[in-house]
């Protein structure tokens, strides 16, 4: 492949995309980081660390991984197994407060 | 592959069944290296999964009481308590060493070698600083008495996890580390322009693997964001 | 030979011994016939399945076997008979699965009257706990075991004063009451598995599980340990007599509760501290 | 026109999707027209000295003979194992040495090498390797240096295995779930070097694997030759690569709890260990907890079960065509069903602890998504038998080992139902109805395959024939026999008797079961030694047999159609095949002979009335 037909690969961009992401990056981690600072609690406070974690993650994966320039077959294929590990989670989960409740119960409160 | 080609096939979902219907290739363009780094990653996703996913079911369901993270990881500056403090600094390092791997991929594509190289010998540097701080976090809390078996703040699962996820995240960021310096020098050596064959592989030399091991890295960002948000913050 | 009849022998045999079989499960002695009933139900769905399909395959051997130019039959796809095959295999299986799944939840709600047994196991041996008058057990922990505290009972939970402890492997339950087990292990994995009351469960350390039956044959029955935990598995077995209203409550009176055993091991030590006191 | 590789022309636009639903839509007006390669010829590596011919070899050929010889090994070792345990079972007092430690060692043993360092190594490891890119037309595997490496992991994760049978202690005893906290705890025989030998051996496959799991993946998805897509490709190649991708995502789940169990038992950690008693003392554990192990488990131990079915499904269809001469009836639905069962196969692992102690309201999930994936799986086998109908079938020993695995694998898929649905599956869990049905549909059932597939291939990989002879004794003391040990010990379970029991003394409901232990154990055993036949048969041919020439199956496929027989490195000679059809096209009306091979381009055939290409 000569230099001009390199130039025009899907995976050269503009130097700006790369800086807005960067820079929208710093300012994620830093909203996340307040998040803590402020002491948020509750709701309020997995409301905003989930969002701020999945914007955060889906810039890396869309720009700097290339992911939004790749066509849908590579990125369904990566993206439709996370359902598995969805399911698990949700699953563990209630797992989980099972768990806590017959400790809970048998251990400490009783009735 | 050129670009022009891919540009004419369809897009969208109607190319996603005209990829998986064609013969050859089913990621259209797509280098086999890097389709191996994304399958891998896809793999390594299951693991770190795995591991947050025991994390939440072991935090969950202990009734003795988790430490406060903010106040245990909390540093003091000036005699004041600054909640996360490292943490933050490490994800600014990460989140730097995230964007000059980006930019080293630029370049690579570009056949720009010195900015190249540079780059990706910055991003070693991030990543060392990154590692030299998680040490720094760890001997820490080993002074003030966490270990993997136990906790003087609350739960003994807290030093388990701890030690074991921001582990094998460590590990990953030093397997990555070791990478870019090889790799940095195989650029300013001009592998990646003549087509060196590698040394085991006798495979030839393209700047794919500088991509692919920029996704590696991204990756290893990638975890931090999920390790930050669910072991620090939580 | 034919190939072919070797395996119709084999479907045919099949049949035959599931038929004629000496061996099969033992007299149910609780509630859930149910259990019983779908395993039946499974079994005619599953069976009759299994018959067809390898009748089928046997006809094909035996009627398309090689010969030099047979017309063979060239269609690959049959979208209408995929069709009514999906659709009937669904129906079986919502045949099988609904039933399943209605005794399923009869087995996880237990009757609100039912009565509570703990059963402690560790390796190798089992021990139970029943409530006493007030017909709640105490919480107890694994920590607080110690030897005048077999079942680890928290001393400050009033409930558990009058547990009635039982440290001998032998358990009476009475006929027709609902008995939910409560599951405690000390150690590792065990299961408290008779035969005969179909129910089982693991005992897991770090949390107590549960199950429940209404034991209706009064008799003797030997319980199993049915999940592996370690080399003494196979020995680690128990008994439970099922009895009538009478005799077991004559069996209650004699056994010890919680605050017995308390002010027995007091005296105990008093007597130690005596006996010292009289040395010196 | 140039087929060759060129990056100035614009190869993708060339041909799309229109051409792959059908001949009718070509673009080109030439019916023979497959556009040009994509990508350039692939460069391998060539080996010239003794080792990196044939030990540190890349040819993916001889890492495919290599991992199945392995495996082979061990699986040999886990033969022996069986027998041990059976004579226990059956004759208590015969073999004074086997105590009740070692009964349980050889449980486990046989347990773990049979699933993952045999069954797994062989499908995916073994025929998988050689029969990938030969099938898709590939020069190789795509990273043929990672692929000897997969291989040399495999085998320093056998060795670790194997030196745990000589470490103070012995063997781990636990089960080959490996349960904690019993694994780790005294109580159980090999508690200390033998655990964490068999973790470390885990974790080493583990990580073998995923080099050759990538290496499978990518050759099918982005090496295949001209012409051969995905919906082309033969049935083994689906089975193998959703097995693979199987194993890519649920190997991580061993691979963390391998982990955490070694920081448990070496360093103390409490990620599986609550609080607990032992001897009288309170160990150093607290909070931990075991269902978190038996989750992680059998995430990976669910998706495994299939690890070893996809690829049998796979294999087991393409023989039943080649030998029914008949195409395999409704190939695109075999397709989505082994996607569907490995995409569905992550929904249904909790099925294996309905008795454990977790969330009871999980019940009704998991006996739901188990009763589904019941439905696409009866659907192949119905698949099987209405491709045998109106066929012509060859009643060879390749075939008998076709209808062997049907009817075992029916037979293992129903008693799967009864374990499947929850209620059903309470009485039965934990006794001997388990045992009984896991190895009749995952270790008989493939072994049915792997049987049928070496008397299939072994032309192709040696240049001979097996003997015919030999094969169908060989076939039938296996099949009967295999199906006496396993049918009849459903009974068993039925009686109640539990599962690994080393010893019933005089419980009631086993007085009536002595016989049918002893039975099964001399049944065991013929087994067992009938394969000797099956080994005398092999080594005999490598040398005695029947030379085979080329394709002496007559089959599509084209891994029979290589320039040399047995294929040489690179498979291909000068020039890449050129596919221009699917492998089932056996007996189309109006052609002249049986069979048209995927090479055969549509103007050779023209009077072929061929409705799928």
């Amino acid at each position: 492949m000569d230099e001009t037909q390199k130039k025009e690969q899907a995976t050269t961009h503009k130097i700006g995309i790369y800086l807005w992401i960067w820079g929208l990056l710093f300012l994620l981690s830093f909203f996340s980081y307040m998040v803590d600072w402020f002491a948020f609690q509750g709701f309020l406070r997995w409301t905003l660390i989930l969002i701020f974690m999945f914007l955060k993650a889906g810039l890396i994966m869309a720009f700097f991984m290339h992911l939004y320039w790749e066509r849908y077959a590579l990125v369904n294929v990566l993206l439709w197994p996370m359902t598995a590990i969805v399911g698990f989670i949700i699953l563990m989960a209630a797992e989980a407060k099972y768990t806590v409740f017959t400790r809970l119960l048998y251990f400490f409160i009783g009735g | 592959m050129s670009d022009n080609s891919l540009n004419n096939l369809p897009k969208g979902f109607k190319g996603m069944s005209h990829d998986m219907g064609s013969d050859q290739t089913a990621f259209k363009g797509v280098q086999w290296g890097k389709v191996m780094m994304w399958i891998f990653l896809l793999s390594d996703t299951f693991v770190f999964s795995c591991f947050l996913i025991s994390y939440m079911k072991g935090r969950t369901s202990t009734v003795v009481d988790w430490p406060n993270t903010s106040e245990v990881f909390s540093l003091h500056v000036g005699g004041m308590p600054v909640p996360l403090l490292l943490i933050a600094i490490m994800t600014f390092v990460l989140i730097t060493s995230s964007g000059t791997m980006a930019l080293a991929v630029k370049y690579g594509y570009e056949k720009n070698r010195k900015m190249c190289g540079w780059l990706i010998l910055a991003t070693a540097i991030g990543g060392l600083t990154f590692v030299g701080m998680q040490v720094f976090e760890w001997s820490k809390l080993i002074h003030e008495g966490v270990r993997p078996w136990e906790n003087p703040f609350g739960a003994k699962q807290f030093g388990s996890f701890f030690f074991m996820i921001t582990g094998f995240h460590g590990t990953h960021v030093s397997i990555g580390v070791i990478f870019l310096f090889i790799y940095a020098r195989k650029v300013f050596r001009g592998d990646f322009d003549e087509g060196k064959r590698g040394f085991f592989t006798t495979m030839k030399s393209d700047y794919v693997a500088i991509e692919i091991l920029g996704l590696y890295w991204h990756f290893v960002d990638l975890v931090w964001v999920f390790i930050f948000a669910f072991f620090y913050l939580w | 030979m034919h190939p072919g009849i070797i395996f119709l022998g084999v479907v045919v045999g099949s049949v035959l011994f599931h038929i004629f079989t000496p061996w099969w499960w033992t007299d149910i002695a609780s509630n859930w016939g149910a259990m019983d009933d779908t395993i039946n139900l499974t079994f005619w769905i599953g069976g009759g399945v299994f018959i067809l399909v390898c009748l089928f395959m046997v006809y094909c051997v035996f009627m398309f076997s090689y010969k030099e130019g047979r017309k063979v039959e060239y269609k690959p796809e049959d979208h209408k008979l995929e069709k009514i095959l999906t659709i009937a295999t669904t129906l079986g299986v919502v045949a099988l699965l609904a039933p399943g799944l209605i005794v399923y939840n009869n087995y996880i709600n237990t009757p609100k009257n039912a009565l509570q047994v703990e059963v402690n196991a560790w390796q190798w041996g089992w021990q139970y706990r029943l409530p006493g008058e007030d017909g709640i057990l105490g919480t107890a922990q694994v920590t607080k075991i110690t030897d005048d505290n077999p079942f680890g009972i928290n001393l400050d939970d009033p409930n558990g004063k009058d547990d009635i402890l039982i440290e001998d492997d032998v358990l009476h339950l009475k006929t027709d009451r609902p008995v939910k087990i409560l599951l405690r292990s000390l150690d590792v994995l065990h299961n408290y598995y008779v035969p005969q009351f179909r129910a089982k469960m693991d005992a897991i350390p770090g949390i107590i599980t549960y199950y429940w039956f209404e034991p209706n044959k009064i008799g003797e029955y030997e319980v199993l340990c049915a999940e592996y935990c370690g080399v003494g598995h196979y020995a680690m077995r128990a008994k439970v007599i099922v009895e009538s209203e009478g005799s077991y409550k004559k069996w209650i009176k004699e056994q010890e509760t919680f605050s017995d055993l308390i002010a027995k091991k007091e005296k105990d030590k008093l007597n130690i501290t005596l006996i010292v006191k009289n040395n010196d | 026109m140039s087929d060759e590789h060129n990056p100035q022309n614009t190869p993708i636009e060339a041909q799309s999707s229109e051409t792959t639903s059908g001949t009718s839509g070509t673009p080109s007006k030439d019916i023979d027209y497959v556009r040009p390669a994509e990508l350039p010829e692939q460069d391998l590596y060539h080996g010239h000295s003794f080792i990196t011919k044939w030990i540190f070899c890349q040819d993916a050929k001889v890492i495919g003979v290599q991992y199945f010889l392995t495996a082979v090994f061990t699986g040999i070792v886990g033969l022996v194992l069986s027998w041990l345990m059976r004579l226990q079972l059956g004759y208590p007092d015969l073999v004074p040495f086997i105590t009740a430690e070692h009964y349980y060692q050889f449980v486990t043993m046989h347990g773990m090498i049979m699933v993952v360092y045999f069954l797994t190594a062989l499908f995916l490891g073994g025929f998988g390797n050689y029969l990938i890119p030969l099938m898709v037309g590939a020069r190789d595997m795509v990273f043929p240096y990672v692929n000897m490496v997969s291989f040399w992991m495999f085998f320093i994760a056998v060795c670790v295995l194997m030196a745990s049978f000589f470490v103070p202690g012995g063997p781990t005893g636990a089960g080959w779930t490996l349960y904690p906290p019993q694994a780790i705890l005294p109580g159980t025989p090999g508690s200390n070097m033998g655990i964490i030998l068999m973790l470390v051996s885990l974790s080493l496959f583990v990580i073998g694997f995923t080099m050759g799991g990538l290496n499978y993946i990518i050759t099918i998805l982005q090496a295949r030759t001209r012409g051969m897509t995905l919906m082309r490709m033969p049935l083994t190649i689906w089975g193998i690569f959703t097995a693979t991708a199987l194993a890519m995502l649920a190997f991580p789940a061993l691979l963390v709890s391998c982990i955490m169990m070694t920081l448990d038992k070496m360093l103390e950690t409490s990620f599986f260990m609550p609080a607990i008693l032992q001897a009288g003392e309170v160990l150093d554990y607290g909070g931990g907890s075991p269902v978190l192990f038996q989750h992680l488990f059998w995430f990976f131990g669910h998706p495994e079960v299939y690890i070893v079915a996809l690829p049998a499904f796979g294999i087991v269809s393409d023989l039943i065509s080649v030998h029914a001469r008949k195409n395999i009836f409704g190939y695109r639905m075999m397709v989505w069903a082994i996607v569907g069962i490995g995409g569905l196969s992550f929904f249904v692992w909790a099925h294996h602890m309905y008795v454990s102690g977790m969330n009871p309201w999980f019940g009704f999930f998991f006996a739901t998504t188990t009763l589904i994936i019941a439905v696409p799986t009866a659907l192949k086998v119905y698949n099987w038998i209405i491709t045998l109908f109106r066929a012509n079938i060859r009643m060879n020993t390749v075939m008998l080992f076709c209808l062997g695995f049907i009817v075992t694998f029916v037979n293992g898929g129903i008693t799967g139902i009864f374990l499947g649905n929850v209620a059903v599956d309470i009485p039965l869990s934990d006794t001997y109805f388990v045992i009984a049905h896991f190895h009749m549909v995952m270790g008989i059932a493939p072994l049915m395959v792997i049987m049928g597939a070496v008397y299939h291939w072994f032309p192709l990989v040696t240049g001979r024939m097996l003997s015919e002879k030999l094969g169908k004794w060989h076939f039938w003391f296996t099949f009967l026999g295999a199906y006496s040990i396993y049918f009849p010990m459903h009974y068993l379970g039925f009686i109640g008797v539990p599962r690994r029991y080393f010893e019933m003394y005089d419980s009631p409901y086993v007085a009536s079961a002595i016989g049918l232990n002893e039975f099964i154990t001399i049944a065991a055993l013929i087994v067992g030694f009938s394969q000797l036949i099956f080994i005398y048969n092999i080594v005999s041919s490598l040398s005695i047999g029947k030379p085979a020439g080329k394709n002496p199956w007559k089959a599509n496929s084209l891994e029979w159609l290589t320039p040399e027989v047995p294929p040489a490195h690179g498979n291909w000679g000068e020039k890449l095949p050129v596919i221009y059809r699917w492998p089932y096209d056996f007996n189309v009306p109006g052609a002249k002979e049986d069979y048209i091979t995927q090479t055969t381009p549509p103007s050779k055939v023209i009077s072929a009335e061929v409705e799928k290409t």
